[in-house]
Formats: structure tokens, C-alpha cells, sequence
């Protein structure tokens, strides 16, 4: 790929078929972004962006899928919508940090926070077998997968009495409809 | 009311000077307007388009001309300079000197006139001072009064366009403006707009073609200068680049921008076919010496300086609007004529 | 880009940086970017971005810079200070930013060879002579070869003037106080910020 | 020829001095001293004479801006070495772009700064040093385009055609140390070249930093300096480039040594000679090949001389 130094980024090479795939899926144009920077500002968990939200939009229009799709904010964004909320141009960056962090799962780019990727698989999963979520459920698989077998188990105990939790959340009638939804925009899942 | 003999010598025939001879024509009495050039227009006959609402300059041109023919008390003079003028008890007399060709070249005539209206508007500093741009150097690098002639000729020549359709056009603002050190501190507040305009017409002529502007700010302070600019942005898909280019290179035949994206951080580059520089406006030289003859006052840069608390006025009898006040935007342009005029006919109303 | 953290705020980390007054202009930096974009240094290494550590300096963001390793990278080729809109001698600063991080021993393992190019220097009276014999014998011959005198004529007179001005001036004292052993480590290095994909 | 925006050299030259002092280069006389021979047999060949003084030292610039020295030795040094040029009432001409650049920037801050004059010759007063100032610091390369048609008429050997990229040096061109071309765009070497019958190429990198980098070579050789100079070479070779010329001893260093070391991590084998702008005027004026010291060099000359037919 050429000498394996930083050169200096050409932007009549630029070709952002991100932008127009935004566009397209969720009519979001990134070219109305002012550059203002009240996403970054008001952005709960901006500060420990390795990408603050106004150089996400940005690194859209540069076209820098490589470098969206590895980094770190995919993984720490809350999707609080506030950058959504205050932006004067309404451009949907949750939306588009949660298309690029399918893509990056879809295309197994190891996710920069492992804990979060999983949490991310093993909850859609849920979804895609039973068509909702059910946290005793979900909290048990993740606390076997990642190993701490006996992590919040104390206050999953008080919920408990409290009637909070549910031990068996029975799936929603419509169930096979959910999968086919899944199946058409994951294609058949093995 | 009866024919008054009062005159106002307008100098310069552009959208301020039309406008004044117009306005003090129209209040009942005489103006002789003064222009070097052989046609009305000044600098406004160059443009094509304009902003904010992409009209055709030369239409307004044509209409004030229509007007300024059409009435008796204005006398249009082209091709003439004002060589010198005696300030007398009310008045000046002025001696003028016809340029050009028709027979009348080099005759010399005297004037009496009661007041004076300086319009002679102004021009772009030379950019071959920015070795580092290459203006002078490189032919795809032009200055943006050039690149209107360029953006004309593409115009007129609709049919073979695509022939020589550029692949990139990198547009650089503030190139001696905001430039302290080889230049001018001072913003030559409408380059922004005229960018955005001249930005976006590539686009419409060139669809394909990919247009860079180089920007620190964009100044779209005017009545939809905003949505202009963001339409230029938005759907004319012009790039905007915030990011003072530091040098054109030339490489394999086509130019190079190096710059930084310094809302991103990183320093980019950008190969295109021409560079336009939006240069700083600067006084004609013209200005300076029209200023000692009539005694207007003047700033350190040569622009005509206003007395205090008379926005039009420079000095005793002798007005000023236009570009050769400040850089100015045409409509900017006929305001300041008519506020000139307006100064003038209050004048003569009080000496009647 | 290395990161901030609030405490290492300091409000006038612009005074403490420019203590020797070369760089009085920095607040009318118009943030344009020239200097970045002529940048050889920037244009190699993604972290390191002169206008940024203006605006960082200026607004006593942080002293993270002090910490870091991208200030030793400055070429000093002034081809910023060429370009600036306001004249800023960025390189001055670059240089007295150097003088606050060895002041607090950090990047010493950058200016170790320095030092012994200066306590050499202070003997020879000029830079670069080479240390070993061979090397001085080369430059004898070559120099005797094409007819100069085999070492360049630097007086008695002048070496022991230069070496005096080391002294009196503290010069000598600073390179002592640089000991590449005391090197702290740095806590930013190099950030691997690249945008790939163009 | 792109059109020249020279500084009218008359304008900053009225007289053509009889006598210069020639700053000793550490580099210049230790690395390359070929190119001090060269500009000393040019000045003579031109009727002036060059003297140089053994009391004269190290500028220290080099040391100062890698952070080895503060300003008060800096500018004791400077003051005391100009001092010695002002003793003679002379006008110091240097060979060397960083001994341009330093003394250049350091009497500029001792100009003025009044507080750092006073400091400085407080410290060389003792020896009865004091600097006021006077004298000017020129690069020698301006003399020789101020002579430039004296030059053309005593071109024995023509350079017939040889393709001949410059490098002007970044410490030459900084905006305020005031060299005599416009720094944006200076074509001033170009035009000596042509005189000299080679011809010059304007290669895409032609005012990027030689990568001497005041030391970076020591400290980011493999981060920063070799990936530059590898684009600063690689432009110059796809440009045809045959021989690079600089008008410094330092320029001189980093684009000749390290040429080899890029051929082994970059796979890509540069060849392109290195001398100072001084010793192809000396060539081309005939002076004898065994005095120009080309055997200092890394990158061997043979092909170029070949090609003069020497």
C-alpha cells in the first residue's frame, strides 16, 4: 500500500459511498452539517471520544470508513440523542453510529470495548429468538460469557423480591415475524 | 419649478456613480458623469451572475443606462479623466481630458461644478506577492475577477462546454486579507459571498467537475446570504475546507493544494486544474490622487475617509460612495450612491 | 491527539512558555492553519499539529505537550513562521516549550546527543568535530588533500573565550543538569490518529 | 523561465565590497570542506578578497534550537563573533544557510530587544567586544547573482545541459532573515544554473526542508526524517533530476549521507548527487577537480563529471 508512513490525506480521491448510503437508508445528508460543534459540546461521553461527534460527521464526507469503523466511539456512545437533539441541521448521528457499528459487526471488526460487542450481539439475539428482552435472561448470559458468574447478583436478588424481575419471559406470539425481519437484513442466520 | 443650473460632477461610471447621477438628475438637477472606460459598468461588467439571487449584472447595467440616456439633465462623458480642479467659493472648476478614440482624443475642456461625487470604486491587490500560490507563475492560478472572465467565456461558449471542463477548481479566500504580514488586517468583507457564487457556477456548468473552497470563516452577513451559501454547499455539493492553503505546487501537469482541515486536524491535499485567489480590495490608484484634487480625506489604505457624523461626505462639497470608500457589494454600491445624492441635493436645496 | 485531562490546566502556561519573551504575538493567531499545512513534521505524524499546540498553549489547555513526545519532532524549518498571517515565530515557542519539559526531565533522551555535540563544541570551538581519532583523521586528509590546513584554524584566543561564555552564562551547568538517566517517562506518545481510507 | 521576482540585487548590493569576511561553516569546513575552497578560488576569481579570522567560533544556532543551549550563550557568541567582523568594518558573508539563519535571527533579536544587546556585551566586554550591529550578514550565493554576468564570461566548463534541481534551504528563505529573492517563489539559483549552461528543473518538492532538521536525524531519524526526505527525492528523481545543488554544508549532510540507508528501508535505490551551488560555479570556472574535495561526498559524482567529460 505504498510507504508505510502518514501521508497527508487527498481529497480529490475521496469516494464516500457511506454519504450516500446514509442518504439513502436514513435521509440523512451530511453535507447540511454546519461544523458547529453542539454535538461535540454537549456529547455526554465526548470528552473520551477518540472521535468527537462533529469529526464523525466530518470523517463521513472524507469518506475514512476504515477509520469509523475501528474506532473506540462506536463502542462508548450512549445514544443519548443529545447530539441529534441540539444539532441545527437534525443530522441522526446515533443513527449513523448505529448503522456503522452493524456494519463493523457484520464485517467481525473486533469491537474496541470487547465487553460492549458482546453485550451487543447477545441482547439482538435475544430479541431475534424471542422478540423481546428479558434481563434475567440476558444479565445470566452475559455475566456466564464474560466470566463473572456472580456479578450484581445481590441486587438481581432484591429486584427479585421486589417483583422487579421476571424469571421467564415468555416470547411474543408474533415471534416468526420477528425472525423473518432479522433473517431479511441479516440474511439466514445459521 | 424653474430649470436649475446647479451641477454635481460625478467621477466613475459604476453602480455607485450611475446611481448618483441618477438620483441627483431625478431631484431636478444637473450631473456630468465622469468615466475613464469607454462603457458605463465599471467592475460590475466584468461579473457574471451575482449573489444572492444569481441575476445577470448586466441587466441592471443596461436598465440604469437606459434611464441615465433617456434624461436631459445628466451628461454622460466616457473616456474621460478629470486632469485637475481648482476649488473655488462654491464650487470647483475642473478640467477634463477626453481618452479614447472618436475624433475628440486629447481635447481638453473646463467645468464649473458645484459639488463632487467620487465613485471610482476599486480593484484586487496583486497576489503575486503569495510566491507561495504561484499567481503570475502558474496558469491555472488566477485571481477571482480573472476567473469571472473565465466563468464568462464557459458561459457563452455553451455548446462545445465539456471541451475543456476543468476536473478540480480549488477556490483560496482571505489571500491579502487578514494578512498582516504580507497584505492587508482588514476583511474585504464580500470575497466570501462572491466565492460561494462563483463556486456554485462551476457546479451548474460543470456538474462533475469537483470545486474546493479554502475558508477560514464563510461572512454570509446579508439578507439570504446564509441560505445562498448553504445552497452552494448543499446542493451544488461545493466542498468547503476550513483551512488556509499554505502552498500550490504544481505536479504531473495539474496543481496542488496543501493545506490543513484544521476542523479535523489532519493536513490534506487536493490536486485540481485551477486556483482562484480571492484577493484583498484595495483603492484604484486613481483614488489617491482624485483625493488630494478634491481634498476628500483618506485612510492608511487610500480608501476615501467619511467626515465625522456625515456618512457620504468626505470633505466641503465633495461626496463619495462606492468602492473606492470600502470594499463594497453592488447593491451595497447603489445605496451609497443614492445617500451621496441625497447629500448633494440637500446641498444645492440650501444654496438656492 | 493526545488527550486532555482538566488538571493538567494551567492559566498561563503562555506566560511560563514564552519566559523569554521571543514570541510576544500568539494571541493574534487567526487559528488558519497555514502553519499546519506547511508542516513537514505534521504532515507525517497525524498527533503532531503546530496550530493545535498554539491554541493549547494560548488557552493553558494543558501542559500535556510538556508531557509529550511530538514537541522533539519540530524540524525548525520556520516554514510556519514563513507563512504566518501574523508573523508568529512558532519555533521560538517550540523552543521554549523544550526548555519547560527537560526543566521538568522529560524527552531528555532527545537532546542527550546535543549534549555531547555542545561539551565537545566547548573544547573544539566548533560543532560536529567528529570524537574518534579516525574520524578526525579522515577530515585531516581530506582537508590536506585539496589544500587547506589539515584542521580548521580556531585559536587558543577564541576557544577559551567560547569556553568562558559556557560558563558565565550557565550554559555549561544546564547540559550538566541533563542526565539522559533521569528521563521521565512520557506519558503521551505517539497516537496512531490515522484516517485511513482516502 | 517562470518570471522572476528577484529583489533588485543593485538595490541591496550598491558596491561590490573588496573585501569580505568569510564565516567560517562548522559543517563547511569539517564535512565538506570542498565547498570552502570553492567559495574562496570564486571570490578570488571575482578580484575579492576573502578573510577569515581564526578567532572567529561556532555561531551555536544549531545548538540552541535543538534546546542544548539557551539564548543568553547564543547571543553572547553571536555578539562576540560579529563583534570581531565590526572590529575589521567588514560585512560577514557565510556559506552556510544555518550560520545565515542564526546570526540573521539572533542579531535581529538583539536588535531589538535592547536588554539582550546589553546582556551580551556586558558578557564580551571584558575582551574588549562590542557589538553594535553594524555589520550586515549576506549569504555568498547573493554575491554571486549580484555577479552573475561576471560569472557567465568566466565559464570555462559548461554544464552542458546538465539537469541540475535546486534546493534553497529553509533557514535561507524564513521571511524575516531578508534574502534577496522573494521566498514564496525564489528563482535566483535557477538563473545562476542556466548561466553556468545547465538546466534547471523545477521539481514538485523543490522548497521542502532538506531533512537536517537541526538534529531530528538523531532523535526521529526513522519516524520523520527518512520518509521525508524519501518524498523529497523521490520528487526530484521522477523529475529528472541529475545533480541537487544547496547553499548549505547542512543541506549538503542530509541529502547526500542518508540517500543509502532509504535505498535499504524504502526499496527504491537513490543515486543523485549532492554539492553546493559554490563548487559547480567553481567547476564550471575551471577550477581544478582535485581542489573541489568531491571525495567528501557520499553520493560518488562520477556520472555528472562523465557527463562534463572530466
Amino acid at each position: 500500500m505504498g510507504p508505510d508512513f502518514h501521508t497527508s490525506f487527498r481529497l480529490e480521491r475521496i469516494e464516500s459511498p457511506l454519504k450516500r448510503e446514509l442518504k439513502d437508508l436514513f435521509g440523512i445528508d451530511v453535507d447540511t452539517c454546519l461544523e458547529c460543534g453542539k454535538c461535540s459540546g454537549g456529547c455526554s461521553n465526548g470528552h473520551v471520544f477518540d472521535y468527537t461527534p462533529r469529526k464523525i460527521v466530518q470523517l463521513v464526507k472524507l469518506g475514512a470508513e476504515e477509520t469509523l469503523l475501528k474506532m473506540d466511539a462506536l463502542w462508548i456512545c450512549l445514544s443519548c440523542q443529545l447530539c441529534l437533539d441540539r444539532c441545527p441541521s437534525g443530522i441522526d448521528i446515533p443513527r449513523i453510529l448505529d448503522h456503522l457499528r452493524e456494519k463493523s459487526r457484520r464485517r467481525g471488526i473486533p469491537a474496541t470495548r470487547p465487553a460492549v460487542g458482546l453485550f451487543h450481539d447477545l441482547m439482538l439475539d435475544q430479541v431475534r429468538k424471542s422478540g423481546r428482552v428479558s434481563e434475567v435472561g440476558l444479565m445470566l448470559r452475559f455475566n456466564v460469557a464474560t466470566g463473572q458468574y456472580l456479578n450484581d447478583a445481590g441486587l438481581g436478588w432484591k429486584m427479585f423480591l421486589k417483583g422487579k424481575l421476571h424469571p421467564f419471559s415468555p416470547s411474543v406470539k408474533s415471534v416468526k415475524e420477528v425472525r423473518r425481519l432479522f433473517e431479511e437484513s441479516y440474511g439466514k442466520k445459521t | 419649478m424653474p430649470e436649475n443650473t446647479k451641477t454635481a460632477l460625478v467621477i466613475g461610471g459604476g453602480p455607485a456613480g450611475m446611481e448618483a447621477a441618477l438620483r441627483i438628475a431625478q431631484a431636478g438637477f444637473h450631473a456630468v458623469l465622469v468615466e475613464k472606460e469607454p462603457e458605463l459598468g465599471g467592475t460590475l461588467r466584468d461579473l457574471h451572475s451575482s449573489f444572492p439571487r444569481w441575476e445577470n449584472p448586466r441587466e441592471l447595467i443596461d436598465h440604469r443606462i437606459g434611464l441615465l440616456t433617456k434624461s436631459r439633465r445628466v451628461t454622460i462623458r466616457t473616456q474621460t479623466a478629470v486632469m485637475s480642479s481648482v476649488r473655488q467659493a462654491k464650487g470647483f472648476r475642473v478640467s477634463l481630458k477626453s481618452l479614447g478614440n472618436g475624433g475628440r482624443e486629447g481635447y481638453e475642456d473646463e467645468l464649473d461644478v458645484d459639488a463632487v461625487v467620487l465613485a471610482t470604486g476599486f480593484e484586487l491587490m496583486d497576489a503575486s506577492v503569495y510566491g507561495e500560490y504561484g499567481h503570475g507563475i502558474y496558469p491555472g492560478v488566477m485571481t477571482s475577477l480573472e476567473f469571472e472572465g473565465q466563468l464568462k467565456t464557459w458561459a457563452q461558449r455553451a455548446g462545445d462546454i465539456a471541451v475543456d471542463a476543468p476536473h478540480g477548481v480549488a477556490l483560496i479566500k482571505c489571500v491579502g486579507s487578514r494578512d498582516r504580514s504580507k497584505g492587508y488586517p482588514y476583511c474585504s468583507k464580500i470575497c466570501c459571498m462572491y466565492t460561494a457564487k462563483q463556486a456554485g457556477l462551476v457546479k451548474d456548468l460543470f456538474p462533475d467537475t469537483r470545486v474546493y473552497v479554502f475558508y477560514m470563516d464563510y461572512r454570509a452577513s446579508g439578507k439570504e446570504y446564509e441560505e445562498f451559501v448553504r445552497q452552494v454547499i448543499e446542493e451544488k455539493h461545493v466542498r468547503y475546507i476550513r483551512g488556509r492553503p499554505a502552498k500550490v505546487l504544481p505536479e504531473d501537469g495539474r496543481l496542488l493544494v496543501r493545506a490543513e482541515d484544521t476542523l479535523m486536524g489532519i493536513p490534506v491535499e487536493v490536486a485540481v486544474d485551477m486556483v482562484v485567489l480571492a484577493s484583498a480590495i484595495v483603492p484604484r490608484p486613481g483614488t489617491l490622487l482624485l483625493a488630494e484634487m478634491f481634498g476628500a480625506r483618506t485612510d492608511e489604505y487610500g480608501f476615501i475617509e467619511n467626515e465625522p457624523f456625515e456618512p457620504a461626505r468626505s470633505s466641503e462639497r465633495v461626496f463619495y460612495a462606492g468602492g473606492c470608500g470600502f470594499a463594497i457589494e453592488t447593491a451595497g454600491a447603489l445605496n451609497q450612491g443614492a445617500a451621496a445624492a441625497a447629500g448633494v441635493t440637500a446641498l444645492f436645496n440650501e444654496e438656492r | 491527539m493526545p488527550r486532555e485531562r482538566y488538571r493538567d490546566r494551567d492559566e498561563n502556561l503562555y506566560a511560563t512558555v514564552d519566559a523569554y519573551h521571543l514570541v510576544e504575538n500568539l494571541e493574534q493567531c487567526l487559528q488558519c492553519g497555514k502553519c499546519a499545512g506547511i508542516c513537514p513534521v505534521a504532515n507525517l505524524s497525524p498527533s503532531y499539529n503546530p496550530r493545535q499546540i498554539i491554541s493549547d498553549v494560548l488557552s493553558g489547555s494543558t501542559s500535556r505537550w510538556l508531557k509529550s513526545e511530538e514537541i522533539w519532532r519540530c524540524f525548525w524549518c520556520a516554514g510556519c513562521y514563513t507563512l504566518c498571517p501574523v508573523d508568529i515565530h512558532f519555533p521560538l515557542l517550540m523552543m521554549q516549550l523544550r526548555y519547560l519539559a527537560v526543566a521538568s526531565l522529560h524527552g531528555l533522551k532527545y537532546i542527550a546527543p546535543f549534549k555531547r555535540f555542545a561539551l565537545r563544541a566547548r573544547e573544539d570551538g566548533l560543532t560536529f568535530a567528529p570524537g574518534s581519532a579516525k574520524g578526525r583523521e579522515r577530515i585531516m586528509g581530506i582537508r590536506g588533500g585539496i589544500g587547506l590546513t589539515p584542521w580548521p584554524e580556531v585559536s587558543e584566543k577564541a576557544r577559551e573565550e567560547y569556553r568562558a561564555l559556557f560558563d558565565m552564562t550557565g550554559s555549561t551547568e544546564y547540559l550538566d543538569r541533563i542526565r539522559e538517566e533521569e528521563d521521565q517517562p512520557l506519558e503521551l506518545t505517539y497516537l496512531e490518529g490515522r484516517i485511513t481510507g482516502a | 523561465m517562470p518570471r522572476q521576482r528577484v529583489v533588485n540585487p543593485e538595490e541591496k548590493f550598491p558596491t561590490v565590497p573588496g573585501t569580505v569576511f568569510l564565516f567560517r561553516s562548522c559543517t563547511g569546513s569539517l564535512e565538506y570542506p570542498g565547498t570552502e575552497n570553492a567559495v574562496k578560488e570564486t571570490l578570488a576569481s571575482l578580484g575579492i578578497h576573502a578573510l577569515m579570522d581564526p578567532d572567529q567560533t561556532c555561531c551555536s544556532g544549531y545548538l540552541l534550537t535543538c534546546s542544548a543551549h539557551k539564548p543568553e550563550v547564543s547571543l553572547a557568541i553571536t555578539a562576540r563573533n560579529l563583534s570581531l567582523v565590526e572590529k575589521k568594518d567588514l560585512d560577514t558573508y557565510t556559506f552556510c544557510n544555518g550560520c545565515y539563519g542564526y546570526l540573521s535571527e539572533l542579531s535581529h533579536i538583539m536588535m531589538h530587544n535592547p536588554a539582550y544587546l546589553q546582556m551580551a556585551n556586558d558578557l564580551i566586554a571584558r575582551w574588549g567586544y562590542r557589538y553594535e550591529g553594524k555589520t550586515r550578514i549576506y549569504h555568498v550565493q547573493e554575491m554571486w547573482y549580484r555577479l552573475r554576468e561576471t560569472i557567465g564570461q568566466k565559464v570555462v566548463r559548461p554544464l552542458a545541459g546538465l539537469k541540475v534541481g535546486v534546493h534553497y534551504g529553509c533557514h535561507y528563505l524564513a521571511k524575516q532573515y531578508g534574502i534577496l529573492d522573494d521566498g514564496g517563489y525564489p528563482t535566483f539559483h535557477e538563473e545562476i544554473v542556466e548561466i553556468l549552461g545547465g538546466t534547471p528543473v523545477f521539481y514538485k518538492e523543490r522548497q521542502l526542508c532538506c531533512g537536517y532538521s537541526v538534529g531530528r536525524g538523531f532523535t526521529h531519524r526513522e519516524e520523520t526524517v527518512q520518509p521525508h526526505l524519501f518524498k523529497k527525492l523521490t520528487s526530484a528523481r521522477d523529475a529528472g533530476v541529475e545533480l541537487i545543488t544547496t547553499v548549505c554544508p547542512g543541506c549538503n549532510v542530509a541529502l547526500d549521507r542518508e540517500q543509502p540507508n532509504l535505498g535499504k528501508r524504502f526499496g527504491t535505490v537513490f543515486k543523485i548527487p549532492v554539492i553546493d551551488l559554490s563548487q559547480l560555479i567553481a567547476l564550471a570556472m575551471g577550477m581544478p577537480l582535485q581542489k573541489l574535495g568531491f571525495e567528501a561526498n557520499t553520493i560518488p559524482l562520477t556520472g555528472v563529471l562523465k557527463k562534463l567529460g572530466l
